[in-house]
């Protein structure tokens, strides 16, 4: 009889199979490296604010403690963003009346916020407590990085649950002592090993790994 | 010629009504109220509140479908349906990029307020009139949760379920947003303008022609205004008029006393009691703190006998569901009765009927308790009742050890309603001032105040709501919530508490000091300058500043307390009349919704009505031998007829009612009470007699029509098992342990798998005293109020998808007529070998290293097998989007500490696992332990009785510990192996063997 | 020691010969491999007993690899689950252990039958070299009825004692019709 | 080639209940019979097919209505509540996979007990085992609260690092249910290839012959390939037997695993696996009796096929009566007062009809089968195989909604109205499978071609030897 098919359509049959093969598997992994990359997780990526604020400029070459502007951050579970009151107590005196001050003054003068844009952000049924964090020894830029150097702020870590179940089950690996809570500079010790156990049990502590712990 | 000009002006009020309540509140108004609500804390919800179209994306991706679906019958949202749908499909896309949001920090942050922390406020509320401390949870000037003062004397601690409900009506939609001048939308200023002309004529008339309706109050500042106003002008009248009152309780302790006065009970010192259709647990200014004597009294756990009680009533009452001894006899034949009992306890009273052998042997009990037995008159009892209760406690010497006269804090010479009704008809009413209640709606039909009402030149209504009254007036005022504006009350014992707001008013409300000050030419007074400003007129003592202060801090004012005082001369008991009727319709206010002004409360709505479990309407609850004799089911509808008048309503059988009674409820049939409240139920006011309210002749038939109840507890009998275990005292005291002597628990060691869960940390339990359980409902719609559970509405109830984590089952066993009543609240019972967890494929409910029963609304995926395998079922299903997202005023209102849950999860009680959280947070910070009593579930900090304790298991000293080491503790269905965290103690009652067997 | 001629006769696929019945094939089939043919095969439009035999075919691998990927999925199912239970996030599921293996059987059960019959059929078509929609045999206009009712021997040329001309009269001394030369 | 089904208004008469095929065919005209109805022009379409896929169609645009609206408004718009947690979706999905049994029954335990009256009937039970779990395979994702996010019941890598719980007999469900299916279509389409080959070489135009083709995977019927095909065949018919016993234990587990009364009982897996077959077998006979009559094939599908397959509704039919009658011994030996007020409430509580309708349908009209006549007479046994699936649907529907609506606790019972949704869901899914079937007769051959020669060779040599031993 004639042949249906001509002799190439065997290595095409073949390679048909194959293609396929990959074609889903690469799908897959192309899938998951842009679930996990900067475009989803938004990690790197500094939205613009209102206003020019640098904190490089206000906590590195200014000094100014975390504390004076995220105020609540030792006692509720918000860390606090400062009222414009908080801006005015120093730009009223000083660059008051440069224009990258000026929507520090608008508010003051209207009452009217200043609407930051979210840079941490987690979603509505995680419930995030900074105090305890911070009263068991967890610095601040273990979460945050280095502010201190970042002009505009942008995420370091993902956020994701993963990565808090990281540090909730191995707090040990991550605790720093509670005077170094809010030195952004520090950086982990070579016997972290030693110390983090020691500081696990000194500030009791514990690996707490339930739904609960944050989700209500 | 009012009329006249009323009339037309009606269509529009209508649809100006329809409109406004249809238009969305201004949420930028809210926002400005609430700058507060700024603080970071307040991301979550107010960011919800911003709903902006970021918001609802970014929702739709944390939880996709979430503004999926509402319940049926909402048309107006179907455009968000769909959008959901496909937003829903699109959340399929595991990859979905968080959306930005914004943070909105203040200008100027005010003292104290630290965002994340929530504020707590003393305040108070009143219910007719009278005090109840209140301690209210702000969280960034957002009033959340409403808990008792533990500090004043009418609370200790707990509320009930009106107090827990009234968070969600200050945050109701429906509330009145706007000043209404006949019927169109006007202003405050206008108003004041118009009010202050009117003063002139006034005082032209000296006052003639000029009434003033209010509630009953207490209020030392509203009575010092109405004073100076009744000063000024001689012939103005003060009229008061509360639905749920009857007259009769303060004349006939006037009587008693001679002069203004209010009778106190005090149940810590009480062995036996007899309640002469008294619901004194659940109803009246001092019934929390009854119900908290009461049950240490009950308490048999020290091995003292416990308080007995005799309930005489017609229709089983809260109150009565605790009693050992249950008579069901005719309302009408209560009177007759008492007189027995007065007799036979040696007061000289008028010859009554015929003798009821029961009554002779609760005769001899009280003798036998002289001192320390308490015979309490019901609430809606004629005076005569009063008058002979008072005597028979005279006689046994309780007066002065449980019985107290205190001077009266209500005001005297005010007139009723029957006497303003007169005086319109007759024309003497030239300016109305209406400052409280709905007459219109809430007066017996006698009066035809709808008619008489009309009557009136100028009538100025105060209300929260635009309702059947408003429709009647010229000027509608919209009525700030208590907790929105400045005012005083005093608790039954005259301990005065200065009610501060805890927010702005959302909708511009006025209170009654507000209006009354303009009368009074201060129209630019604040409510809080006039009572700031009558407290310190009235202050004699040193820095007023300080006493202002702590008062506030406290909640109470010292040195208000009112004084005991002597009897006057005795008052002879008056003859009775023909008393007993034929067939009785017993009035009485809903269990619920009131007098009908919670009439448009979501929550109290749905709250299952503790004797029937009905939702959403009033019943006709008539005796199982009516029943039998009228072929009647639950659901017939039966037509009620009182002198002419009639109405219809679905019968419910109720066992253990008198026979020959028939209780219908007010508070339904609203026709202008919001989306909520408006067309459900009947209206029993439309047959309400002026001259009898409470209990009238009538008639009852069967119309052979039949309506499906929302009932959410279908079967009425515990069906040969033993949810509920009750004993004898005397039983009792040869085995307290009893629950499991029958049936006793699974071996721990009794299981395939080794157990490697040690629960070491802390091990939350929770022990349930079914002792002292009254079935009052206040934990559920606590809970309900704290973990922010939706309401699903009847028809979804009548489905069987009612949401209350914590539901009171109610029991009856026994004979029909006489039975015996058993509560069991049942939330979540944290089985350490939890049956749903297991099933769940997806590990959404799992148990924490402190045994609890998590579940993770999140991980939920909605198969609803963890449901089906809870022995309990405990389990709530979100069918719908139940959860209203769409309303804005609402969403000030939840608990920013708990997820408010989406369509298609699974949710349960949490032993409020928020608050756990919180106290567990605080302690590490201080590093220490949690306290016994540091952590209150929602449910257990409301109970009036303290029948629920929760705690640590692990440690020894802790209450719920010990009393799940009771023997009289047992686990609901622990046959099953399931170890249940939650327990219950046996129910024991201690009859009197003389009339055992009569109670059924 | 075929690979030795393979190239002799490169433009002829082999010889084909059509059978009525299974029998015939059969027969044919024994004497060819007797007569010392070696690369031959029979085609039939169903199974028939002992023909593969006939030609000389011995061991089939096809059960061995079924079996591997039995072993294999049950090995990863149950390993899966124990991994998942016990180290990526154990949780008290209902005070039940983590290693609550009674509860892994069905799902290790479930994984084993899935991968027996995958790897069984793939390993099936690959041996086969399936799919392989071209093939020589199809030239020959009368092998279209080997799906249907004729049965067909085929020597292959690759074979060393292939000869076109004696191949042939070979095969027609089997009885059987229409000898034809397959072009390859 | 003479079509025979140009001759459809000639009755071919049956050859009765000892044949397998009607004598007289060979290779050739069996390939022919069978292919006949694949190539018959689409204009030559029996008027009952037309109709059949028509109205199939239309309840299938009702299913995707039903399944949108689902999605809209959520899980509310069926039936379900608390305490009855599971309605329809459940019921139905049990009740699709127990149809979904016979096929790979008989093509695998009938394969492996050397059945030849299989060959008729296998290849289309196993088309109708793919379809029902088709149907049935859609349930468990539509009964979710949130369907969208049913992909977290796989165990796949997350962010969340949340794997499934695989405690769950929902969780078993998912490897039971997709193992099924996709072993099912890998036997399916194995047992095609041959005969798509058949199709390739005698499709009447290119386009067919190219396509039948591809699927062919270029099969030529080389011995050695038999051989290792007749191997994999034998090995797969080896695992599938124990799957289909698998599958439908664990699908009984959902309920036998769980602690309710009525639910938690140990006789389930053995009985739900005996009511699948049951139902299986009536779903098969239900659907090839006006098949055969549609296109003419009483000689290929013979009484014999008929026949056999009646007396295994009886046999599996006697296994479930006899696991109701044990569920009725343990409630009263157990002396358990929540299992015996169960039983007690099947029977005489407010779905006592339910109850009587099971016992009638499943256990009562079937054993009319012990009659020849009955077995013979094909309208009784349509009859009877349509009031076996109503008795199976209503087994689940027992099983599932009186257990739940009163359980424990007397406070929380309740009762279960199915709604429209319910309704149209279930009529939606009887359309998606008729459409499949309707299909499938249409473009594949309904009869295993290759096997019927099988057949046909055996008989020969059986003939052969008779006429040896004769001489």
């Amino acid at each position: 009889m004639a042949q249906l098919f001509r002799p190439s359509a065997n290595s095409l049959a073949k390679i048909a199979i194959g293609g396929a093969l990959i074609l889903v598997c690469s799908t897959i992994g192309i899938a998951y490296v842009i679930d996990r990359g900067p475009w989803i997780t938004d990690v790197g990526v500094a939205p613009v604010q209102p206003i020019y604020f640098s904190h490089k400029h206000h906590v590195k070459d200014d000094g100014i403690d975390c504390r004076y502007c995220h105020s609540s951050v030792e006692n509720s579970s918000s860390a606090g963003i400062p009222p414009t009151e908080t801006c005015m107590s120093c730009h009223s005196q000083i660059w008051n009346n440069a224009t990258v001050t000026e929507p520090i003054r608008q508010s003051w003068a209207t009452g009217k916020s200043i609407e930051w844009t979210k840079v941490h952000d987690l979603p509505d049924y995680v419930y995030f407590n900074h105090s305890i964090h911070i009263a068991k020894g967890v610095g601040c830029s273990t979460c945050h990085g280095q502010i201190n150097e970042m002009p505009w702020v942008y995420k370091v870590n993902t956020l994701y649950m993963n990565w808090c179940i990281n540090c909730h089950r191995n707090p040990g690996a991550y605790l720093r002592p509670k005077s170094e809570v809010f030195n952004m500079d520090y950086q982990m010790p070579a016997n972290q090993a030693s110390l983090g156990a020691q500081l696990v049990k000194e500030n009791h502590v514990q690996s707490l790994t339930d739904c609960a712990t944050c989700h209500r | 010629m009012n009329e006249i000009t009323v009339f037309p002006i009606l269509q529009e009020q209508q649809q100006q009504q329809e409109e406004s309540t249809r238009q969305p509140v201004d949420i930028g108004a809210l926002r400005e109220k609430l700058a507060a609500g700024r603080g970071p804390a307040f991301w979550r919800t107010l960011d919800e509140a911003a709903e902006t179209p970021e918001l609802t994306e970014y929702v739709e991706q944390e939880f996709p479908g979430l503004s999926g679906q509402i319940p049926e019958g909402v048309d107006r949202r179907s455009l968000l349906k769909v959008m959901a749908a496909s937003l829903a499909m699109a959340g399929a896309a595991a990859c979905t990029k968080q959306p930005k949001e914004l943070i909105v920090p203040y200008v100027r942050q005010p003292e104290n307020v630290i965002p994340g922390l929530p504020l707590f406020y003393a305040t108070a509320t009143t219910t007719n009139g009278y005090a109840r401390g209140l301690l209210v949870e702000s969280h960034l000037n957002r009033p959340t949760k409403v808990e008792g003062n533990p500090d004043h004397p009418a609370s200790l601690g707990s509320t009930t379920i009106y107090e827990q409900a009234s968070t969600l009506s200050l945050y109701d939609p429906d509330r009145s947003q706007t000043v209404m001048k006949e019927g169109r939308i006007s202003n405050i200023s206008e108003f004041t303008g118009a009010l202050s002309s009117e003063a002139q004529s006034i005082a032209g008339r000296k006052g003639e022609g000029l009434a003033i309706l209010t509630g009953a109050t207490t209020s030392p500042t509203l009575m010092a205004q109405m004073n100076a106003i009744l000063a000024q002008w001689p012939a103005a009248k003060w009229y008061v008029h509360e639905p749920g009152v009857n007259p009769a309780v303060k004349s006939a302790a006037n009587k008693i006393a001679g002069k203004n006065a209010f009778i106190a009970y005090d149940f810590s010192k009480a062995d036996v009691v007899v309640s002469l259709e008294s619901d004194f647990l659940n109803s009246g200014p001092a019934a929390l703190v009854y119900a908290r004597q009461f049950a240490a009294k009950r308490g048999i756990d020290k091995g003292q006998e416990p308080v007995r009680l005799y309930a005489i009533e017609s229709s089983p009452s809260v109150s009565g569901s605790l009693a050992d001894h249950h008579l069901a006899v005719k309302s009408s034949a209560i009177p007759a009765i008492a007189y027995q009992l007065a007799a036979k306890c040696g007061v000289s009273a008028p010859a009554a009927g015929a003798d009821v052998p029961w009554v002779a042997a609760v005769a001899a009990d009280l003798q036998k308790h002289k001192g320390s037995s308490i015979v309490i008159p019901g609430e809606f009892q004629p005076e005569s009742v009063h008058l002979a209760a008072y005597a028979i406690n005279a006689a046994l010497g309780n007066v002065g050890t449980t019985v107290k006269l205190l001077e009266g804090v209500e005001p005297e010479g005010t007139h009723s309603l029957e006497d303003l009704a007169n005086d319109l008809n007759g024309g003497h009413v030239e300016t109305l001032l209406i400052l409280a209640g709905n007459p219109v709606y809430a007066a017996p039909a006698t009066l035809n105040f709808e008619g008489a009402i009309k009557k009136a030149r100028m009538v100025v209504r105060l209300g929260q709501y635009f309702d059947e009254t408003s429709r009647w007036s010229h000027w509608h005022v919209p009525e700030a919530h208590y907790l929105e504006t400045w005012s005083d009350a005093r608790a039954f014992d005259g301990t005065a508490t200065i009610m501060q707001p805890l927010i702005e008013p959302l909708y511009a409300g006025k209170s009654v000091h507000e209006i009354l000050t303009i009368l009074l030419a201060k129209p630019d007074n604040s409510s809080h300058d006039i009572v700031k400003a009558n407290w310190q007129a009235g202050y004699k003592g040193g820095d007023f500043d300080a006493m202002w202060k702590t008062s506030l801090h406290n909640g109470t004012v010292d040195g208000t307390a009112a004084a005991v005082i002597a009897a006057g001369p005795a008052v002879a008991l008056p003859a009775l009349g023909t008393s007993e009727a034929n067939f009785e319709i017993v009035f009485r206010p809903d269990p619920t919704v009131g007098d009908g002004s919670w009439a448009n409360n979501g929550w109290l709505q749905e709250l299952p009505k503790p004797q029937t479990k009905v939702t959403w309407e009033n019943t006709v609850y008539v005796s199982t031998r009516d029943a039998e004799a009228q072929k009647l089911s639950e659901g017939d509808v039966v037509k009620i007829t009182v002198n002419g008048k009639s109405v219809t309503g679905p019968v419910f059988v109720v066992p253990g009612h008198a026979a020959g009674s028939a209780t219908i409820f007010l508070g339904y049939g609203r026709t202008n009470s919001g989306h909520v409240g408006t067309g459900i139920g009947y209206n029993a006011y439309a047959i309400q007699d002026g001259a009898t309210p409470y209990v009238a002749v009538g008639a009852m038939v069967k119309t052979g029509d039949k309506v499906k109840l929302a009932n959410t507890q279908e079967m009425q009998t515990m069906a040969d098992r033993a949810p509920v275990r009750a004993a004898e005292w005397t039983e009792f005291k040869e085995h307290p342990n009893f629950p499991t002597a029958e049936e006793p628990s699974v071996p721990k060691e009794l299981t395939l798998y080794p157990n490697q869960w040690t629960y070491e940390g802390y091990k939350w339990g929770m022990s349930i005293d079914l002792n002292i359980c009254t079935g009052c409902s206040a934990c559920a719609i606590a809970c309900q109020a704290e973990n922010n559970i939706a309401v699903v509405g009847k028809d979804q109830v009548t489905r069987g998808r009612h949401m209350h984590w914590i539901r009171i089952d109610r029991y009856y066993s026994g004979n029909l007529d006489t039975p015996e009543i058993y509560n069991q609240p049942v939330p979540c019972m944290h089985c350490e070998n939890a049956p749903c967890e297991v099933v769940c494929p997806v590990a959404a409910t799992v148990h924490s290293q402190e045994g609890l029963n998590q579940m993770v609304y999140n991980r939920c995926v909605g198969t609803r097998y963890c449901s089906n395998n809870c022995p309990y079922k405990v389990r709530r299903f979100n069918f719908y989007l139940y959860s209203d997202w769409q309303t804005e005023s609402m969403w000030g209102m939840r608990n920013p500490d708990v997820s408010v849950r989406s369509r298609g999860v699974m949710e349960k009680c949490s032993y409020c696992v928020q608050r756990i959280q919180e106290a567990k947070i605080n302690t590490e910070k201080q590093g220490r332990r949690i306290r016994d009593g540091e952590i209150l579930t929602a449910c257990q900090q409301v109970c009036p009785t303290q029948a629920i304790s929760f705690g640590d298991l692990n440690d020894p000293n802790a209450k719920v510990t010990k009393q799940q080491a009771l023997q009289r503790n047992y686990g609901l269905l622990d046959d099953l192996n399931t170890r249940p965290r939650t327990t219950y103690l046996g129910y024991v009652k201690n009859s009197n063997e003389a009339l055992r067997g009569q109670r059924g | 020691m075929s690979e030795v001629k393979l190239s002799e006769h490169p433009e002829i696929h082999g010889a084909l010969v059509e059978f009525d019945t299974p029998e015939d094939l059969i027969e044919a089939c024994e004497k060819a491999y007797s007569a010392g043919f070696r690369k031959m095969d029979a085609y039939a439009p169903m199974p028939v007993d002992g023909l593969a035999e006939a030609i000389g075919y011995k061991k089939n691998k096809v059960a061995l690899c079924a079996l591997c990927g039995g072993i294999f999925g049950a090995i990863g199912g149950f390993s899966l689950l124990q991994w998942i239970t016990n180290v990526a996030y154990p949780h008290n599921v209902g005070g039940r252990p983590t290693n609550s293996w009674p509860a892994f059987i069905p799902i290790t059960f479930e994984c084993m039958i899935l991968c027996t019959a995958l790897v069984g059929v793939f390993s099936m078509l690959a041996m086969n070299g399936l799919p392989q929609p071209y093939h020589p045999v199809f030239n020959v206009e009368a092998f279209r009825r080997a799906s249907i009712d004729k049965f067909f021997l085929c020597i292959e040329s690759s074979d060393p004692k292939f000869e076109p001309k004696e191949t042939t009269e070979f095969l027609e001394s089997l009885g059987g019709r229409g000898v034809e030369i397959v072009p390859a | 080639m003479a079509n025979q089904l140009e001759l459809e208004d000639k009755i071919i008469p049956d050859p009765g209940e000892k044949a397998n095929i009607a004598p007289g065919f060979d290779y050739a005209s069996v390939t022919e019979k069978i292919t006949g109805v694949v190539y018959l022009p689409f204009k030559k379409s029996p008027k009952k097919w037309l109709v059949g896929i028509f109205t199939a169609f239309c309840f299938v645009n009702l299913l995707m209505f039903c399944i949108w609206t689902l999605f809209i408004r959520g899980t509310g718009i069926w039936g379900i509540n608390i305490p009855i947690g599971w309605g329809f979706a459940i019921i139905n999905f049990v009740w699709w996979i127990g149809i979904g049994h016979a096929g790979t029954l008989i093509s695998a335990v009938l394969f492996l007990l050397k059945q030849d009256w299989r060959t008729a009937i296998n290849r289309f039970s196993e088309a109708m085992t793919l379809f029902a779990v088709a149907c049935a395979g859609m349930y468990p994702i539509l009964h979710l609260g949130r369907p969208w996010l049913f992909y977290w019941l796989l165990p796949y890598p997350n962010s969340m690092w949340l794997w499934p719980q695989p405690r769950s007999p929902l969780e078993w469900d998912v490897f039971a249910v997709s193992t099924y299916g996709t072993v099912s279509i890998v036997f399916w389409y194995v047992g095609l290839i041959p005969d798509l080959a058949t199709m390739r070489d005698t499709a009447p135009d290119l386009w067919m012959r190219k396509i039948y083709g591809l699927a062919s995977l270029g099969w030529r019927g080389s011995a050695i390939h038999w051989h290792r095909y007749q191997k994999i065949y034998l090995i797969l018919a080896g695992i599938a037997t124990p799957l289909v016993l698998s599958v439908h234990t664990i699908v009984s587990f959902d309920f036998a695993v769980s602690v309710l009364p009525g639910w938690h009982t140990t006789i389930f897996p053995p009985y739900f696996v005996a009511g699948a077959i049951y139902s299986g077998f009536a779903m098969v006979l239900t659907l090839i009796i006006p098949l055969r009559a549609w296109y003419n094939m009483r000689d290929v599908l013979t009484l014999r096929h008929i026949d056999s397959a009646c007396k295994l509704m009886l046999g599996t039919g006697l296994i479930v009566a006899y696991g109701y009658g044990l569920e009725a011994f343990f409630a009263w030996y157990s002396g358990d007062k929540y299992e015996s007020f169960m039983y007690w409430n099947r029977v005489t509580g407010p779905y006592w009809w339910s109850y009587v309708l099971l016992i009638m349908c499943n256990i009562l009209i079937p054993q009319a089968l012990w009659s020849k006549k009955v077995r013979h007479n094909i309208i009784a046994v349509w009859f009877i195989s349509i009031v076996v699936n109503i008795g199976m649907w209503f087994e689940r529907f027992v099983i599932v909604v009186t257990s739940l609506h009163r359980d424990f606790v007397p406070s929380s019972w309740g009762m279960y109205t199915p709604t429209k949704w319910d309704w149209g869901t279930y009529a939606g899914t009887i359309g998606f499978f008729m459409m499949l079937i309707f299909l499938f007769v249409r473009l594949l051959p309904a009869i295993s071609i290759f096997e019927e020669r099988e057949t046909l060779h055996h008989e020969a040599k059986h003939a052969a030897h008779a006429v040896q031993e004769h001489a």
